[in-house]
């Protein structure tokens, strides 16, 4: 198991200390969140910027994440790269770091982002110094248009968010994690553990999940189930998994036996 | 006197700060951002920015989010 | 997580601490067998048996697996029910215990389990006292009848031995397992950690795996990956994932923002 | 495409002109099917046998089947082998012919096949000059009996009957086409005409539709479009087709053009 | 079959006759293509443009392809809009019509499009006259630009260029038939008559195919092939598929039979 | 009388042979099969086969099935 | 004298018991299961049973299997 | 005089037209397009262009692609 030892993932310089990321959008009670994300171990955690609603206070979000996180604002709000660089800007005025997942959408129906717009916001964005990671519809050509704009990592959706539909642009993703030297984050879509696992020994460098986990029955044993999954997956991709063959191969020896003379 | 806060004409006494607008709403400081005429409000000039008829405000807090 | 802690699984009246079964076979070297068992959590081991070899003898195979498992032998080389009972009894008379998984093997090339011997020789071996685990083509009305014989579990493939193809029979194994009151444990087949996690998302009792542990590269490391698979998919099944939409829906607050005047 | 010429299916000693078998329940109308025939193609068409209802009469099925097809009554309703003999032998009493399509189903959820039932009437039938075409749920080792049996051609499910979920269980299927010497025809589940294509392609020698083309909006129209998907999967399979690259491999030359001095 | 009377593919203001598109590359023999157009029945055909060798004359393609057909030069070679722009216009300049397939690639290893440059060339080509059908990594908002810049039709891929690997973009394809007002023509990967039904089935307006017939074993059939397979896709998508069910539902009546009283 | 029929108890009157039921019933004798007490009776039996008490009839026609 | 072990005829002499015939070819009696013509032979059986012509003797053992 | 032809450096001799070059090369001139300079040459002006030194010409026709 030597190869784990040395397995770490570096983003914007900081090592991030496990490959599943945390949303914190859609939980029944953001009281769940200190225990979710205890127990996915999850250390980069996302949030979102909204505007102050005066009449329905509600308590602010980051009190309920474990100081030791990282903070992830997003830009989810955001229809063109003007917005995302506005929302990114006051993200990041708030004191909580310089960590931003741009996320710019104009389709209202599938939530699906905008390559283009994702791309200037990146450029801007890397050069004011922050650590930029965009969310995206997978596209090999973007995704080296975004390294260029200085994202820190690639975070190609896996189908449309809040879905829980699974990874159905793995064979976009897989040539991304060829072609890239940047780390791949899959993002949006995941709904089971199994799926998570899979990017991960696919040789994703992390994912992102949070409808799976705060849309399940129980969002705590999910958060494990995620955390396990995805430790299960990376281990798995480093552990150098076995040849598929079209046919058998017999697990127990087959020569001789009873019937054999 | 109006202002436009969170995208709704809200009047606003003259002479009210960014600060002292935040405080009448009852918000704690420290839990919230603020845009001014499309450009990031630092802290330390809440208390000496004096709000006039037009100006953008945009009072952002964090939410959960994915 | 409440729901974890009275998950235990039931097998021959014994409790099985891990839902994880392992696979002896095809080891590179068989002194790696105690690490392995120990890094994946397996509390079932399969062993095979055969004619003894006067001019190479090797170690036995027993004393490296820990004496705190269950030893579950298997009657492959068998080609009928007669046969199976007769490598059965033998493995009894060996003092590891009476459970035995039944492989009833005709066809060579794909090694694809005659369903109808393997349920002859379960109402045999049944009847005998042994805890019986045939492994079988997954079939609701052959599951049924291996049950009535006797049967402590069912256990389907997912595609043929060795071959690390995945679980390509879910249509027939999720039908057992919504029919048939016993433990569905997949076997054969399974190349992946994140197949087996889905295989227990899918409410599998348990997977049982080999090849794709002793092929690895590393197969300590690929142990304890699939150990901790196994543990996400459960703890998923009972976390109760969240529904899969056709559309989006948004994770973060979709009201309200700077656009909207 | 010389291939073709010569390409015949033969199943029980009649050449079959069409690889698309059909059902005839579950129209609307019965008065669909001369038209729904002619459009598909079929040649082989099956019916069932009920118990008369002295109260309501309606029209003879058969009156509205082309004289030119064959009649292949099915054992639906049977429970077991004795039952599919009894159904088998009132239809051949009918004057309709001596094929018979074994369907033996005690499973009320899912109308997964009895194997072992199956075999059992299949023996007999096939003994009493049947043409026997059993419904089977797809495993080799039965499908290798059903042969000696004297089937004489073999009918796994893709998925189960009037489901229209396409084919689930192609590993399996696969390997019988692989491996039986009998025709392999692909029947129930298959729900649109590129899963036919698809059975096709694979190398099976027909399928049998029911359900997809008796619940389309438009039944013949979905007739023609099953009859043409059916011979475009077998001229494929017959083409042979080219291989599947994991990379890409340009259409258009890649050599020498405006960028190269 | 009223549905399929006023079934047009209308592009660029022509009637397309067959939802059929077809490339020359890769044949052979150049010879088979008049062959392989007619048993197709293709409408639209591709062609490439490439600087004239001195040395090694081959005959013109055009002259192998009907005079019925739409000629439809590909941009292959450009790297960028600009150079796309240059070989859409000598294309043009030939005289064979103002078609042109934008086709701009910088990645050599999966011949991914690159999506930014193609807006940019179709904006200008499209304001120059010509008939634009680009060709794109299957994106919603890069669809919507290249449809605002003028494109005629939008022709994601569905999997890398002559990789015969089928349409693993489906996901990303589905939106686009249904978000997009325009024809989506799925081009590239396609490797089997099964998956071109299979993409008329979820809606597309045509298939392109080149590298599945030119690789056959036996062109003309497998050309025959697709061409079956594209109709048998449409008329199903017209004739209303019926509903895909979780179980079983019987095709022959349940009710009334041997074993009831 | 009582035979079955169908799988139901059906009142039958004595000598009644099996085509004087099919033809009471009003079917077309050539579109059905008749199964007697478990065998097939032949078409040219039916005028001459007469019913008795607890016999078994099956009387089955086709209808559309797949 | 020929007996069958493990399918090959094989020369031992008479009145060779199974214990004999094990220990004479190395093996710890503790890793090995005896099938005697087709039924199990008990391990403190192995002392008193002699081989007779044409026996048929199964001497196996566990190996790695999945 | 020097003349890049597809890519290459080629030799031509002064006075040289577009048409003459192509003919001398035994292409049809009916089988090509010439973009003379990165503009379209029609075909109408290949009897009068006449190349010069360090003219870009890119002579291309139509070949099997998808």
């Amino acid at each position: 198991m030597k190869n784990q030892l040395n397995d770490k993932l570096i983003i914007g310089g900081c090592e991030i200390k496990s490959r599943l990321l945390l949303g914190t959008g859609k939980f029944s009670s953001d009281k769940l969140i200190p225990e979710v994300v205890k127990a996915s171990g999850a250390h980069v955690v996302t949030v979102a910027l909204r505007r102050v609603d005066f009449d329905a206070r509600r308590e602010n979000i980051v009190s309920f994440i474990p100081k030791e996180c990282i903070l992830m604002p997003n830009t989810s709000g955001a229809r063109n790269a003007q917005e995302a660089v506005r929302i990114a800007r006051m993200a990041k005025a708030s004191g909580c770091g310089n960590w931003i997942k741009i996320e710019v959408i104009a389709d209202n129906r599938y939530l699906l982002p905008d390559n283009l717009e994702t791309i200037k916001a990146t450029e801007i964005l890397a050069a004011e110094g922050f650590i930029v990671l965009p969310y995206m519809s997978p596209d090999l050509s973007v995704a080296k248009k975004l390294l260029e704009a200085g994202a820190a990592a690639i975070m190609p959706l896996g189908s449309p968010i809040g879905s829980n539909r699974g990874i159905k642009t793995k064979e976009l993703i897989k040539i991304l994690i060829e072609e890239i030297a940047a780390p791949i984050i899959v993002d949006a879509g995941i709904g089971r553990p199994s799926e998570a696992a899979e990017a991960m020994e696919m040789g994703a460098a992390a994912v992102l999940v949070n409808t799976a986990v705060a849309t399940a029955a129980d969002p705590v044993a999910m958060g494990r189930a995620f955390g396990l999954a995805v430790e299960a997956g990376r281990i798995a991709f480093l552990a150098g998994p076995g040849a598929v063959r079209e046919q058998a191969e017999a697990s127990s020896p087959l020569t001789g036996f009873l019937h054999e003379k | 006197m109006k202002v436009n806060v969170n995208g709704e004409a809200t009047d606003v006494q003259e002479g009210t700060t960014i600060l002292a607008f935040i405080e009448g709403k009852g918000i704690r400081p420290g839990t919230v951002v603020v845009e001014y005429n499309l450009e990031i409000a630092p802290r330390e000039t809440w208390g000496s920015v004096k709000l006039a008829v037009e100006d953008q405000l945009q009072i952002v807090s964090f939410v959960g989010g994915g």
